[in-house]
This record gives structure tokens, C-alpha cells and sequence, in this order.
């Protein structure tokens, strides 16, 4: 049982891991930045998961895994949450601002609204 | 006695996962998108409300029968909303397609 | 045969994750990610931490997907269909070898993880009496690491102030506009009938998380939910943010917590610490006084900053 | 006993995410929305399911969440399908 229960742990572990490659080429790639708070999403989540399979490896005393881990995880998911929400903020003002949802140069700037 | 309750958890719980497969062929075969919600809605409540039915008699204190008819109870009008709503939309878009 | 299970999960988040990553549809991309965060929740449930899954699928599948689905349609507003970012070739190799490569770095640390596992097990349920609670993960946050939980909940205010900042000049302290200009009929009907039970789940989070998996997050979260729902649905408008009865409620629970911890200066030994024989009521009002101030920031980051002048 | 409600879990969540994979390659949206949900609902059975094969009655809080929040992003679906793409009216900004 403890051997399969430690398998399971390092499978999510993997996981994580290439949730974070894929979250990091997406914010590093992707032209349109809505997409790209979504891969700081997809990064966060895949990191949690590793931190998962440390926390489900510490199991001990009965519990199905140590939960200092899983109180760090559960602070940080919310924390994350903050930061997508202010990202989206600045996105959504930059958008009214500008027009445009990417950082590119070529993206056309009308004149500033009067209310800016 | 333990045996028959075993098999009528097992007999309820493996229909209700064949609904959900029927669900999904529902929303894949199907021709138009009314239909697939119809598809949809039959699995989402028949399906949950076997599984609900045959894990039943496998809980160890009365309490988590009753949370589990809770579960199902609201995702009975959770889903027939979200039916509606899906179904207002695909009427509004019908016009314009 | 769990095994099995734990694979198949694993692969359809591997593979939602790059449908995110590779669809040309912002919106798809979007739906994507909730279903995503719906299969991480059962991936957590796995890992046999049923506290972080009941924190994911609340927030993972429920108000991140929101955010973004609003975020989504008011860029589709404001931005001209021409100036949409088209799927232009860009340079893609070079990111891809260097994301693998970070992949594969994280991937030989997961492996070469230390055999006999380090677990802070132990101290937690051998203090886990002095507390009077049952759940070890919530009396990491609220009495052992309570210190990690305030500056989170200082992080959150910051947020909503950073949120707030970016309204226009004319709007700040107004409030937000989250009615649509049509309502669905079932839309309003799901606000009048789904609040209730939400308020009822949250309570019994907050009641049940002292001993069992659940706590103040997991409420607040659904109560922010809660809110957010009737205000979509315009049964209620979301209140102006200079308004002082809700800026003292946001303000409230961090006081409260930052008050606890100084009253432990005083009568315990030290910031944050609890008098042994009245912790758990004082831990349980923390986390009442929590979940409301939690609920009410989780939901106007969702709104978003205001957009409307107040009234005068 | 536990072996099999593994498998019908793992049974349930193939079903639901196959119907997922399919739909988020082509059709329309709602589709995409309706596969969400369905996902949605069998998420919470496979959660009780397994709830119920590893002996942890809290799993069913989670699917109750889930159930819950399913709903909650349809609505929020809906906010954006419904306005027209060039309302004339801006909620979010004045005119």
C-alpha cells in the first residue's frame, strides 16, 4: 500500500512539473495576454501539485499526508487568485485605454480618452 | 445479507456510469444542439441519481445518506437552470445562424 | 487499479492544459481552464487533501473561471475585431526547448525527492491538543502558521486597493456594473433559489472545518459566489466601495486577527499566540470574522473596479 | 467491493472527459459550456465514488461544491453570450 501511495504521490509530482513547462511557455508565448493569465494559472496549479506530492509522501500519524504543506497550498492558491484578479484588472483598463489586448508595438493607439 | 446489499450498490452504481457514457455518445451523435442538451440532462440526473441510490445503503452514519440526497437534489435544480439557460441561448442564436 | 485512475486524471489535465496553450479560441481556452480546475480538484482529492480540493474547486473551477469569462467579454467589447491579436508565426522553438528543460529539471527533483520522506506530522498532531481542534490543516493556518494567514489576508486588501486604484478618476468609490443588459428569466430564478444553499454549505463549512476538512477559505469563497450570483442577476446592485459598512467589514476580520495576535503579546507568550484554555472559541471566531471579510474581497475582485460615479 | 467502485470512478470520469475532448476541438460554444457541465456532474459522481471505495466521507463535501459551482459558471457564461458583440450601450464604460 505504502509503495503504490508513493507511486501515486510521484505521478502528481510529474504532473506538476509539466504543468509548470506548459504554463511558463504559455506566458511566455502567447501573443494575446488574457491567454497568458491563464498560463500563470495553469504555472500556479502545477506548482501546488508538486508541493502536493511532497505533502502526500509526509503521511504519517494516520493522516493521508502532512498538512503544513497543504496549508502553504491552500494560502497560495488564494493569494493566486488575488494576483489574477488584479492582473485582469490592469488587462481590462490597458484594453479601454489602448484598444488592444497585446503588449506588441504594432497594436493601433487612438487618442486617449478624456477620462483617462 | 452483506452480499445482496453489495449487489444492489454494484447493479445501481454501474447503470448510472452507462448513462453517463449514454450522456456523452448523446452529445457527440446527436444532430442538433437541443438534443444533445436533452441527452445531456438525462445523464446528469439519471446517471448522478443511481449512483446516489446504489452508494445509499454503503454509508456508515445516516447523515451521509442525507448529504448525498442533498448532492443530488441540488444538482437536480442546478442542472435543470443550467438547461434553460443553455437552451436560451441557442434559441437567440438561432435566428442569426 | 487506482493507479489507473491516478494516470487517466493525470493525462486529461496534461491535456486541457495544452489545449489552453495551442486553441485559437479565447473563450474555448477559458471553458478549458474551468474544466481544468474541476479535474485538478479531483486530482487533490487524490492526494488525499481534501482541504486544497474543496479551496481548487471553489476557486480553480469557480471564481477564476468567472474572472476570466468577464475579463473575456469586455475585451470582446471593447476591442475592434481588426485589432484582435491575430495567431500570427512567432518564434516558438526557442520556448518550447527552454520550458522543457525547466520541465525536465522539476521532473529529476520530483524523482530524487529524499526517500524517508521529511513530514512535519509528527509536531503538528502532537500540538494538535493544545489547540482543541481536530482538523491539523486548520490549525495550521489559524494557530501554528497563523502568522502566514494574516499577511495573506493583508495581501488580499492590498489587492483590492490595486484593483480599486484602476477605476477612473470620476468612479472611485462607486460601484461596479455587473448586470448584463439582458438578464435570462432562469438566471434570476437560479439567484433566488441558489443562495440559500450556498449560505447553508458555507456555514457548515466554517462549523465542520474546527475538526474535518473545510475552514474559512472554502466558506468564503462560497459565499463570495453567493454574492456574485445575485448581483449578476440585478436583484441587488453591488454596494459602492466608499461605503463605510463595507469597507469595516473587509477591514473587520484582519483587525480582529491583528487584535488576537496583540492580546496574545499580553496574556500569552508571544504575537499570535492563544491562551491554551480558550484557543478554540477564539479560533473559531477568528475564522467566523474570516469568512466574512474573505467573502466580501473575493467578491469585488471579481467585480472588478468601479465604474460608476457614486451618488453624491 | 472498492476495487470495483474504483473502476466504475474511473469509468465515469472516461465517459464525461471523453465527451470534453471531443467537443473542445470543433463545435460551438454552448457545446463547449454543456461538456463542462457534464464533466461537472460526473466529477461529483466519480468524487462519491471514490468517496465511497477509499472510506473518506468527506470527498462528498467536494462534490457538493462542485454540483454547486457548476451551476455558478454557466450563469457566469451567460453574462457574456448574452449582450450582442456591438451593444451600443457600454455597462462597463459611459458613453
Amino acid at each position: 500500500m505504502s509503495a503504490l501511495a508513493l507511486t501515486s504521490a510521484s505521478l502528481f509530482g510529474l504532473c506538476g512539473a509539466a504543468l509548470v513547462g506548459i504554463g511558463l511557455f504559455c506566458i511566455v508565448g502567447h501573443p494575446d495576454l488574457l491567454r497568458r493569465i491563464v498560463g500563470f494559472n495553469i504555472l500556479g496549479a502545477g506548482i501546488f501539485l508538486v508541493f502536493g506530492a511532497v505533502a502526500r509522501r509526509g503521511a504519517a500519524m494516520g493522516l493521508g499526508g502532512d498538512p503544513v504543506p497543504q496549508a502553504m497550498v491552500i494560502t497560495g492558491i488564494v493569494v493566486a487568485f488575488a494576483a489574477t484578479a488584479l492582473a485582469v484588472a490592469l488587462l481590462r483598463r490597458l484594453a479601454s485605454l489602448t484598444g488592444s489586448a497585446s503588449l506588441d508595438a504594432a497594436a493601433p493607439a487612438p487618442p486617449p480618452r478624456s477620462d483617462a | 445479507m452483506m452480499g445482496l446489499t453489495d449487489a444492489f450498490t454494484l447493479v445501481c452504481v454501474v447503470a448510472g456510469a452507462l448513462l453517463f457514457l449514454a450522456g456523452t455518445v448523446g452529445l457527440l451523435r446527436f444532430p442538433d444542439t437541443l438534443s444533445r442538451l436533452h441527452a445531456l440532462s438525462k445523464a446528469d440526473n439519471l446517471g448522478l441519481g443511481l449512483i446516489v441510490l446504489g452508494l445509499l445503503p454503503q454509508q456508515a452514519s445516516p447523515m451521509g445518506g442525507v448529504k448525498l440526497v442533498c448532492i443530488w437534489l441540488l444538482a437536480q435544480l442546478s442542472a435543470a437552470t443550467a438547461s434553460q439557460l443553455i437552451a436560451g441561448i441557442a434559441a437567440r442564436r438561432k435566428p442569426q445562424a | 487499479m487506482s493507479l489507473v485512475f491516478d494516470i487517466a486524471l493525470v493525462a486529461g489535465l496534461i491535456a486541457l492544459a495544452l489545449h489552453v496553450v495551442v486553441t485559437r479560441d479565447g473563450r474555448g481556452a477559458i471553458l478549458a481552464f474551468i474544466a481544468f480546475g474541476l479535474l485538478l480538484g479531483i486530482g487533490w482529492a487524490r492526494l488525499a487533501s481534501v482541504d486544497v480540493a474543496l479551496t481548487e474547486t471553489a476557486i480553480g473551477g469557480g471564481l477564476t473561471g468567472m474572472l476570466l469569462l468577464r475579463a473575456h467579454a469586455h475585451l470582446a467589447r471593447e476591442i475592434a475585431p481588426e485589432a484582435m491579436v491575430r495567431a500570427e508565426p512567432r518564434r516558438w522553438l526557442a520556448p518550447a526547448i527552454a520550458c522543457g528543460l525547466v520541465t525536465l529539471a522539476l521532473g529529476a527533483i520530483v524523482l530524487a525527492f529524499p526517500r524517508p520522506a521529511p513530514s512535519l506530522a509528527h509536531q503538528a498532531i502532537a500540538s494538535l491538543e493544545t489547540t482543541g481542534l481536530g482538523n491539523p490543516v486548520t490549525a495550521v493556518l489559524l494557530a501554528y502558521r497563523a502568522i502566514d494567514t494574516l499577511l495573506e489576508k493583508i495581501v488580499l486588501i492590498l489587492a483590492l486597493v490595486g484593483v480599486w486604484s484602476l477605476s477612473r478618476d470620476a468612479a472611485w468609490g462607486g460601484a461596479s456594473q455587473l448586470r448584463p443588459a439582458i438578464i435570462p428569466e432562469p438566471l434570476v430564478f437560479l439567484a433566488r433559489v441558489l443562495p440559500p444553499f450556498g449560505v447553508l454549505i458555507a456555514v457548515y463549512q466554517v462549523w465542520v472545518g474546527a475538526d474535518l476538512p473545510g475552514g474559512t477559505f472554502q466558506a468564503g469563497t462560497i459565499l463570495a459566489a453567493m454574492a456574485l450570483l445575485v448581483m449578476l442577476a440585478g436583484l441587488r446592485p453591488a454596494p459602492p466601495t466608499q461605503a463605510r459598512a463595507l469597507r469595516l467589514m473587509l477591514a473587520g476580520g484582519p483587525a480582529l486577527f491583528v487584535l488576537v495576535g496583540f492580546l496574545g503579546v499580553a496574556v500569552a507568550q508571544g504575537f499570535l499566540s492563544y491562551p491554551e484554555a480558550i484557543a478554540k472559541p477564539l479560533i473559531v471566531g477568528i475564522e467566523a470574522a474570516l469568512t466574512l471579510s474573505i467573502a466580501g474581497t473575493l467578491a469585488l475582485l471579481v467585480a472588478g473596479p468601479p465604474d460608476r460615479a457614486p451618488a453624491p | 467491493m472498492p476495487e470495483s467502485l474504483t473502476l466504475t470512478a474511473l469509468f465515469v470520469l472516461l465517459a464525461s472527459a471523453a465527451g470534453l475532448a471531443i467537443v473542445l476541438r470543433s463545435a460551438i460554444a454552448i457545446e463547449k459550456l454543456m461538456a463542462v457541465q457534464l464533466l461537472g456532474t460526473g466529477g461529483a459522481a466519480t468524487l462519491l465514488l471514490l468517496g465511497a471505495a477509499t472510506a473518506q466521507p468527506a470527498l462528498a463535501d467536494v462534490a457538493l461544491l462542485l454540483v454547486l459551482l457548476s451551476a455558478f459558471s454557466c450563469a457566469a457564461f451567460t453574462l457574456g453570450e448574452s449582450e450582442p458583440p456591438q451593444a451600443a450601450t457600454k455597462p462597463d464604460e459611459p458613453a
